[in-house]
């Protein structure tokens, strides 16, 4: 049974890939999208009721438990808001049926390769898996086949090769950091096995391991200065890549970090992972808050705040703490559930006014209501304000780091603060107002953004003792 | 019996003062005329005037509201009732508690509030130009009322009008440096709340300087008997009022004699002549100042009276 | 022997730095690659000596991969795609040679101070080759970032993974899974470089970075 | 008990708002959700009154929502029964009055949903008793009434002014953030119970104070984070106005009262230095304002602004008594601002229906175009002149009590050793005395300018009585600020157990005094008593109107306007707003707003009119908020650039990192 429930999480995407690669129609490949995903997702719940003990290869623990779940619901209501958006590209002819194969081939691709990288327990197939999950949404962020996109998607390409250059190398220090103590061979890449020797390791090499894989995987995370190909990755891809983006790989790469800084953690010797990640956090949560006035286009603003809450997230877990842990977990799974529904919200504007410019958006409220409003809620949940989930996290990040660490705590809130002034000051002139710009019937599917930004809202006045229960457990491993 | 015997007293005071001011009106004209070398109008013209303002139809004008009708008994009631609550003769008046200093200056300002409202009521250019001028004064002629009333109750430690003129009378005094700062502001005060020379003409009509007088222009009749009226009863309570403080002498403090009460009124009545006479001179030597110099010298009196409360905050010796 | 073993590795770990020290020194695409060929060459033998030091027969299979494809494959490879894209010749660099070269220097000492000062127990083989193989990541990334061409920059990106080969065999007995996927995901990378050149020869006349990099989606 | 019955009641409230989106389109939703607003507030209301006069015994609960291992903590004492009462209160007459008033509302949909919700919000505001809860409804109130403020969005005014407010309101909810933060220490005791229990380090206190002060002053509009007040309370619909003037303030109020004298330890003495100073310049800077304005809900939200100052003045010399073991003096002056909380909330109400009823009629805010609206409303114009007169400070009404026993609190502080209090507050209070004058001055302004004198516009000619619930929900305010006016002595023994509970002291009972009259001190001391000056006044008025009209003539005639015997001239001739505040603005604005009139006279053989034009500057905005604006701009047009590098560049970066990353590894050790 559990090892079905593995097989289920990893095999369903990988065969539904190999079965849309050869499926010609548009309309099933869509329909039975939104299936397997569901399938994963129901697999990747019942993983939750019967953990398979760890192998040399895979693990369950809490901590990814959590995640496996949230990227397979997301990745389930993405497909359903896949389905509609795809299917109107295909009506205005961005893009042709070809494109739509690969595109749903690759989605379950993608899908694959985050399962993967979450319950990898060799940090060698974490690699690769994040590796694969790098290159199928550089496929699929140039599938438009514009200069815009193409050059987006070689930018990503480019920086993303050279973050697996160097996350490789740091794994490849961590064996080597092992090895002595280990002995050769696979355990020494076994990541349960490694946490328990870690305090043994050469703390020197663990140092320099540590940075090539921050850097490594801060590229992914798209952590400032590293940040470059995300943004433009975002705005230029097809709006359910920018979605999956934001909300799961973002968060496969940081949880491939949060893996080895435990490892740090473990070792005394070793230099404290927590002054980097929570320079690099505030680094990006500011310079990602200041970047949002001058955008025009709307995907990429968005992209910008995903750069802050990532900073802003990175900057808990390197404060560490039960509590700073505990917030960042929480904003981890607020944000991608939230983000993503910004991104439906989005993606469905963008299509009824025929643009992303957000010059030539305006009175969203008064012309599409739903939608609007939606946008605004997830604006609202976004800027953390309550009652939604991410006022919680950022009410415990900041009243623990305030205790521990004043001044960091005070540039943590002017970041917030700027952030917060930029993205309101473009949502008034998106949503309110008098209504500007082309504007069709919306065809939208707000299934999936009611069912995320209604999980947040539930999430940000009452949360499930279960997921506080894994919560803290992490929190703890995390130290 | 007590309760009766005071409540004839409280009486008194209320006539008293009611029927003195035009009296003292009167007596002041006189006085201002004989430094003229006029022979001026009798002493108790403004009795007649009353009469035949009250007698006359009042014209009213098209545009004026009910408020304007409502005014005249507000402004009288007010300052008939705070007037009433100064001691004269006889301090421990039976309601004087019911209203300390800042509540009397509090009820003058409410007149006013009405008064400015008066002036705007009807829609006239002349009555905008007094009202405005008005609030300009009184914004700035209260709070010094209020730096002064904090310096006599620091000084007596109360409020309260009775205490304090009691407190006044009492040797514990001595001479201050704030009481003499205090008694120069409200002296200041005084002109201006009553709109004499320097600060306003209360003779005069049709000049743009004019600040009361254009308030009230469109009323006639017992309206604006009344309003004079409120106005003579508002003198003498200044007048009073610096008496019961800066002479307390002869106020019977609390027995009833009729001696003693006879007594101290007509030591009253004299502190109102020298009063009389004092303000006589004072307008008669002196030219009324342009509109926008009354700040300066409000501003002084405000000063005056800050200074005076700041020393006494500093210290209880000066 | 183990001396001599040791000197050999070392050697040739060296070497490999020193090629890349000579592909910062190219100004022209066609000896960059050359050189990058011969990169590829002392990458291979200096696996396969691993392979025999640590008799780990797997590690041939490396050897065998970097000879393959990078040393033959990939420079043929790229040399057709100059030819048909008419490329430039010319390497348009950013910074001279000279300051380059001195930049790449201060970079190897960076590598040495940095790794030396690390593994001291741990054998100096491993050691001295993580030192190298650091060198020529950094090495690569220094190039990536000094040239201008598509081409020299794919160039720099491979010889960085050709120090993480390096490493990877310097690891001793890591798992034939890593070399495996770094063969495989560097084929792969290759793949969608080729098919990136080609999409962009569709758009573009040229692929300059630069020139690519002038459309940009706030530019509306 | 009574603490079940509130939360039920916001509860219901939070039921009415999704309710009311539900059903947005359906017909005469508005006032169903009106008036079942009434009901559920009046009912909370009713529980806070008998907590705070019959029961008086603190009520706690918890519920498992909130922060997991910490439960949203709930608490009912003193001080939060009377401010629940205040919200109650203003909330019950805000929604009778928009009963009636919401039939005129544009788009209702925009405005109905938001309105309980927002009521709700300030209702768990004041009930909640840990960190979380706290700022959870803070927050929530913020956002709803930023709803409120933007339902007229197609006015890019109100767009701009809902942006500046809820950007100062989230600003102000960090700093309490943080604030909390401290109290709470790194291990988060974020209930209001253990923060009372531990005590920080004096420095620590220090910065929660510095931080409360801005997260509560910039929700209750101090100088100088009052900038959104004056844009926000006048966009928003009227009812929701008077509830942001009258009510939300008075939340953020007690959010201070809450944190510095319930939560935070001992005060020290400089804190009242602090506040005294800041509120003193609030109420100054805030009449002054409201002088220059002649847009009359403007100038409404402009004198919350000076009420609040008064009302921190009256905190400040609660604590500095407190801070000197002056525990009957402190109750006074805590007994004055909280008195004056209740007293503004009624006749800033009050004053804000007035204003919507005039805008619905007219669909004028602007005073100039206004006027002589006594003739056509004279309900409205009735309650509106108590409404003016109260704020104004008369006697004998409910403002000029609470500004007396302020006065009668200075009075008590020579006795302060610490100098710097010595020279501060006579200062104060001149600063207070001045700003009642002024108020005074402006609210004759307001009045007669927009009621009085003759119709300016076609509008102001044809307006009409507001509609039968506006005038009852203003009658209510109005006839309770008399009341307020007349028996205050009732009002402050019910706020004895607040200064009992938060200073140990309080003042005496005053029910006992003779003739209903309060004695804060002593009798020989200081006394006042509404009521008898109001019998006075009635009796007086009256005797003197009957003795005239039965001894005298009653006659009266109509005729044109005399005015100096120049004959009808036209309305224009009247006074403005404008040329009213001339002599004040000379004698204040020239130095504040550096205000500059300037004449442009047509040339002589031209028929134009001569024009004068004022120029204001608003130096809070000059020197604070458009340098930081700016600076902002700056920043962001410079970190701009790099949006636009080349790849290599980018590359660049990375590398660049890399190595200091690794350098800083070799010189770790």
């Amino acid at each position: 049974m559990t090892f079905n429930a593995l097989a289920g999480v990893l095999g369903i995407p990988a065969l539904a890939a190999a079965l849309f690669a050869a499926l010609p129609n548009y309309r099933i490949a869509a329909r039975s999208n939104i299936a397997a995903t569901g399938l994963t997702l129901l697999c990747s719940m019942s993983l939750f009721f019967a953990k398979p003990p760890p192998g040399a290869y895979f693990l369950v623990d809490d901590l990814n438990g959590t995640f496996i779940v949230l990227t397979s619901f997301v990745g389930f209501t993405t497909s359903i808001f896949s389905a509609s958006y795809i299917g109107h590209e295909l009506e205005v002819g961005r893009l042709t049926p070809p494109f739509v194969r690969f595109y749903h081939a690759m989605y379950q691709v993608l899908m694959f390769a985050m399962n993967l990288a979450l319950i990898a327990n060799n940090i060698g197939l974490m690699w690769v898996a994040i590796e694969l999950a790098t290159l199928t949404t550089v496929m699929m962020v140039g599938i438009y086949r514009t200069h815009e996109a193409l050059e987006a998607a070689w930018k990503y390409f480019i920086l993303g090769s050279v973050g697996i250059a160097l996350a490789l190398f740091g794994t490849i220090l961590v064996y080597m950091a092992a090895r002595p103590v280990i002995g050769e061979g696979l355990d020494a890449m076994v990541w349960s096995v490694l946490v328990t020797r870690a305090g043994a390791f050469d703390p020197a090499l663990l140092d320099v391991a540590f940075v090539f894989l921050l850097l490594g995987y801060g590229t992914k995370i798209g952590l400032a200065p590293l940040h470059a190909w995300l943004p433009d990755a975002h705005a230029e891809g097809p709006t359910p890549i920018s979605a999956v983006l934001s909300g799961l790989l973002l968060n496969v790469a940081l949880y491939a970090l949060l893996r080895f800084k435990m490892l740090l953690a473990v070792n005394p010797a070793a230099i404290a992972p927590g002054p980097l990640m929570v320079t690099l956090g505030l680094v990006s949560l500011v310079f990602a808050a200041f970047m949002l006035y001058r955008r025009r286009d709307i995907k990429r603003m968005f992209a910008y705040s995903s750069i802050e809450h990532m900073g802003i997230i990175t900057f808990a877990f390197g404060m560490g703490g039960p509590l700073a842990n505990f917030a960042g977990l929480l904003h981890m799974t607020m944000h991608s559930l939230t983000k993503s529904a910004i991104f439906f919200a989005v993606g469905h504007v963008a299509q009824v006014k025929g643009t992303q410019r957000i010059a030539d958006m305006g009175g969203l409220t008064e012309t599409h209501p739903v939608l609007g409003w939606t946008l605004i809620l997830g604006v609202i949940a976004i800027a953390g304000l309550p009652p939604l989930g991410i006022f919680t996290s950022e009410f415990l990040v900041v009243s623990s780091t305030f205790a521990r660490a004043p001044a960091l705590a005070l540039v943590l809130v002017f970041g917030m603060l700027v952030g917060f002034a930029a993205l309101f000051l473009r949502l008034n002139s998106i949503a309110f107002g008098e209504a500007r710009g082309p504007s069709e019937k919306a065809k939208a599917s707000y299934l999936p953004m009611f069912a995320h930004l209604g999980l947040v809202l539930i999430a940000g006045v009452y949360l499930p003792p279960a997921l506080v229960g894994w919560f803290e457990t992490v929190a703890k491993l995390l130290g | 019996m007590v309760l009766i015997r005071d409540l004839t007293i409280q009486g008194v005071q209320m006539l008293l003062v009611l029927l003195l001011a035009p009296l003292f009106t009167g007596f002041v004209r006189k006085v201002k005329a004989r430094l003229l070398r006029r022979r001026g109008p009798p002493l108790i013209q403004p009795y007649f005037d009353l009469v035949r303002l009250m007698r006359k139809d009042v014209v009213l004008a098209d545009s004026a509201s009910w408020l304007f009708r409502v005014i005249p008994y507000l402004v009288f009631a007010a300052t008939w009732v705070a007037a009433s609550l100064v001691p004269t003769f006889r301090t421990g008046l039976l309601f004087s508690w019911s209203a300390d200093l800042i509540a009397i200056a509090a009820l003058l300002g409410s007149g006013r509030f009405f008064l400015a409202l008066a002036g705007l009521d009807v829609g006239t250019s002349f009555g905008g130009i007094g009202s405005s001028r008005e609030v300009m004064i009184a914004s700035l002629a209260e709070p010094a009322m209020i730096m002064i009333v904090f310096t006599l109750a620091l000084i007596a430690g109360s409020t309260q009008l009775s205490t304090m003129s009691a407190f006044m009378a009492s040797p514990a005094v001595g001479l201050r440096v704030s009481l003499a700062l205090a008694l120069i502001a409200l002296i200041m005060v005084a002109i201006a709340e009553n709109n004499r020379i320097p600060i306003d003409n209360p003779a005069t009509h049709l000049e743009l300087t004019m600040v009361h007088e254009a308030m009230v222009l469109e009323y006639s009749g017992r309206h604006l008997a009344l309003i004079e009226l409120a106005s003579w009863l508002k003198l003498v309570l200044y007048v009073s009022l610096i008496a019961c403080l800066f002479a307390p002498w002869g106020i019977e403090s609390s027995g009833a004699a009729l001696p003693a009460l006879a007594l101290g009124i007509a030591a009253y009545i004299a502190k109102l002549a020298v009063g009389g006479v004092l303000l006589a001179l004072f307008e008669t030597s002196i030219a009324k100042m342009r509109v926008f110099r009354v700040p300066e010298f409000l501003g002084a009196a405000l000063m005056l009276g800050l200074l005076a409360t700041l020393l006494r905050f500093v210290s209880g010796s000066f | 022997m183990n001396g001599l073993a040791f000197d050999i590795a070392h050697l040739l770990a060296g070497s490999l730095v020193l090629v890349s020290l000579l592909e910062l020194y190219q100004d022209r695409l066609y000896a960059l690659l050359n050189i990058y060929a011969l990169h590829a060459v002392v990458l291979a033998a200096s696996v396969a000596w691993q392979a025999f030091v640590q008799d780990a027969p797997h590690l041939y299979i490396t050897a065998a991969i970097a000879l393959i494809f990078k040393a033959t494959v990939i420079p043929v490879a790229l040399h057709r795609i100059i030819v048909r894209l008419g490329i430039h010749r010319e390497i348009e660099k950013v910074v001279g040679v000279g300051i380059t070269m001195l930049a790449g220097m201060a970079l190897v000492a960076l590598a040495m101070v940095v790794m030396l000062r690390v593994t001291r127990e741990a054998d100096p083989l491993a050691r001295e080759d993580l030192a190298f193989a650091l060198s020529v990541v950094l090495l690569g990334l220094l190039m990536m970032v000094t040239r201008r061409n598509a081409v020299s920059q794919v160039v720099g990106f491979m010889s960085l993974e050709n120090g993480l080969v390096l490493a990877a065999t310097g690891a001793k007995g890591m798992p034939l899974v890593v070399e495996i996927s770094v063969a495989f995901s560097i084929l792969i990378a290759f793949i969608v470089i080729g098919i990136f050149l080609f999409r962009i020869r569709e758009r573009f006349d040229t692929v300059d970075v630069q020139i690519l990099s002038d459309f940009r989606g706030e530019r509306q | 008990m009574m603490l079940s019955v509130a939360l039920v009641c916001a509860a219901a409230l939070l039921a009415l708002a999704v309710l009311a989106v539900l059903l947005a389109r359906a017909p005469y939703v508005g006032r169903l959700i009106y008036a079942a607003c009434m009901i559920v507030t009046a009912v909370s209301l009713a529980a806070a009154l008998t907590h705070l006069l019959a029961t008086r015994v603190p009520e706690a609960l918890t519920l498992p929502v909130g922060l997991p291992w910490l439960g949203a903590h709930l608490r009912l004492d003193a001080l939060s029964a009377f401010f629940l009462a205040v919200v109650d209160l203003g909330a019950m007459t805000a929604s009778l009055f928009a009963i009636g008033y919401g039939e005129h509302e544009s788009a209702p949909e925009r405005v109905v949903p938001f309105f309980p919700a927002f009521l709700a919000g300030m209702t768990l505001v004041v009930l909640a008793d840990d960190a979380f809860t706290f700022l959870l409804s803070w927050e929530f109130m913020s956002l709803t009434s930023w709803a409120l403020v933007i339902s007229h969005h197609r006015v890019p005014e109100n767009v701009r002014a809902g942006y500046i407010y809820l950007l100062m309101a989230s600003f102000g909810t960090l700093a309490l953030l943080l604030a909390f933060g401290l109290l709470a220490g790194s291990d988060g005791l974020y209930t209001f119970a253990q923060m009372r229990a531990a005590h920080p380090a004096a420095a620590t206190d220090a910065l929660v104070l510095l931080l409360v002060l801005i997260g509560a002053g910039s929700k209750a509009g101090l100088v100088p984070l009052h900038v959104w007040l004056p844009l926000a309370h006048p966009a928003a619909p009227s009812h929701v106005s008077a509830l942001m003037s009258g009510v939300m303030t008075k939340v953020a109020v007690y959010g201070f009262v809450r944190i510095v004298f319930d939560l935070a330890g001992a005060p020290s003495w400089w804190w009242s230095i602090v506040i005294l100073t800041v509120a003193g310049i609030t109420t100054v800077m805030g009449v002054l304002y409201a002088l220059m304005q002649h847009d009359l809900k403007r100038l409404l939200a402009y004198h919350t602004v000076e009420n609040i100052g008064i009302i921190f003045i009256g905190l400040g010399l609660a604590l500095a008594f407190k801070s000197q073991g002056m525990l009957f003096a402190a109750a006074l002056a805590l007994t004055a601002a909280l008195l004056h909380v209740f007293n503004h909330s009624l006749f800033k109400s009050l004053l804000f229906f007035g204003a919507g009823a005039v805008l619905t009629t007219t669909g004028e805010r602007d005073m100039e175009h206004l006027g002589g609206l006594i003739h056509r409303m004279p309900q409205t114009a009735f309650v509106f002149l108590i409404g003016c007169a109260a704020i104004s400070a008369l006697p004998p009404l409910n403002g000029f009590v609470s500004e007396w026993l302020t006065f009668q609190a200075i009075l008590l502080s020579p006795q302060l050793p610490s100098w710097g209090l010595k020279l501060l507050v006579p200062a104060i209070g001149a600063l207070l005395a001045l700003s009642a004058a002024l108020a005074a001055a402006c609210f004759v302004k307001a009045y007669g300018i927009t009621f009085l004198g003759r119709p300016r516009t076609r509008a102001a000619e044809t307006a009409s009585e507001t509609d039968w619930f506006s005038r009852m929900a203003m009658m209510v305010l109005a006839s309770l600020c008399l009341l307020a006016g007349i028996l205050p002595g009732l009002f402050i023994d019910a706020l004895a157990p607040i200064s009992s509970f938060l200073i140990g002291e309080s003042m005496p009972t005053q029910v006992g005094a003779q003739w209903l009259s309060i004695v804060p001190i002593a009798e020989s001391r200081s006394s006042y008593d509404g009521l008898l000056v109001f019998l006075f006044m009635a009796l007086s008025g009256t005797l003197a109107a009957f003795v005239i009209h039965r001894l005298a003539s009653d006659r009266l005639r109509r005729a044109p306007a005399w005015d100096c015997g120049y004959p009808d001239a036209g309305v224009v001739t009247q006074y403005s707003a404008t040329s009213f505040a001339q002599p004040i603005r000379r004698v204040f604005g020239t130095v504040v707003f550096r205000a500059r009139e300037t004449v442009e006279m047509a040339p002589p053989d031209d028929t134009r009119p001569a024009r004068l034009t004022v120029e204001l500057h608003d130096p809070i905005w000059e020197w604070i908020y458009a340098p930081l604006a700016g600076a902002i701009g700056v920043v962001a047009d410079r970190l701009n650039h790099l949006q636009f590098l080349t790849i290599r560049q980018f590359l660049t970066l990375v590398f660049c990192t890399l190595v200091v990353l690794l350098l800083v590894l070799a010189l770790w050790s």
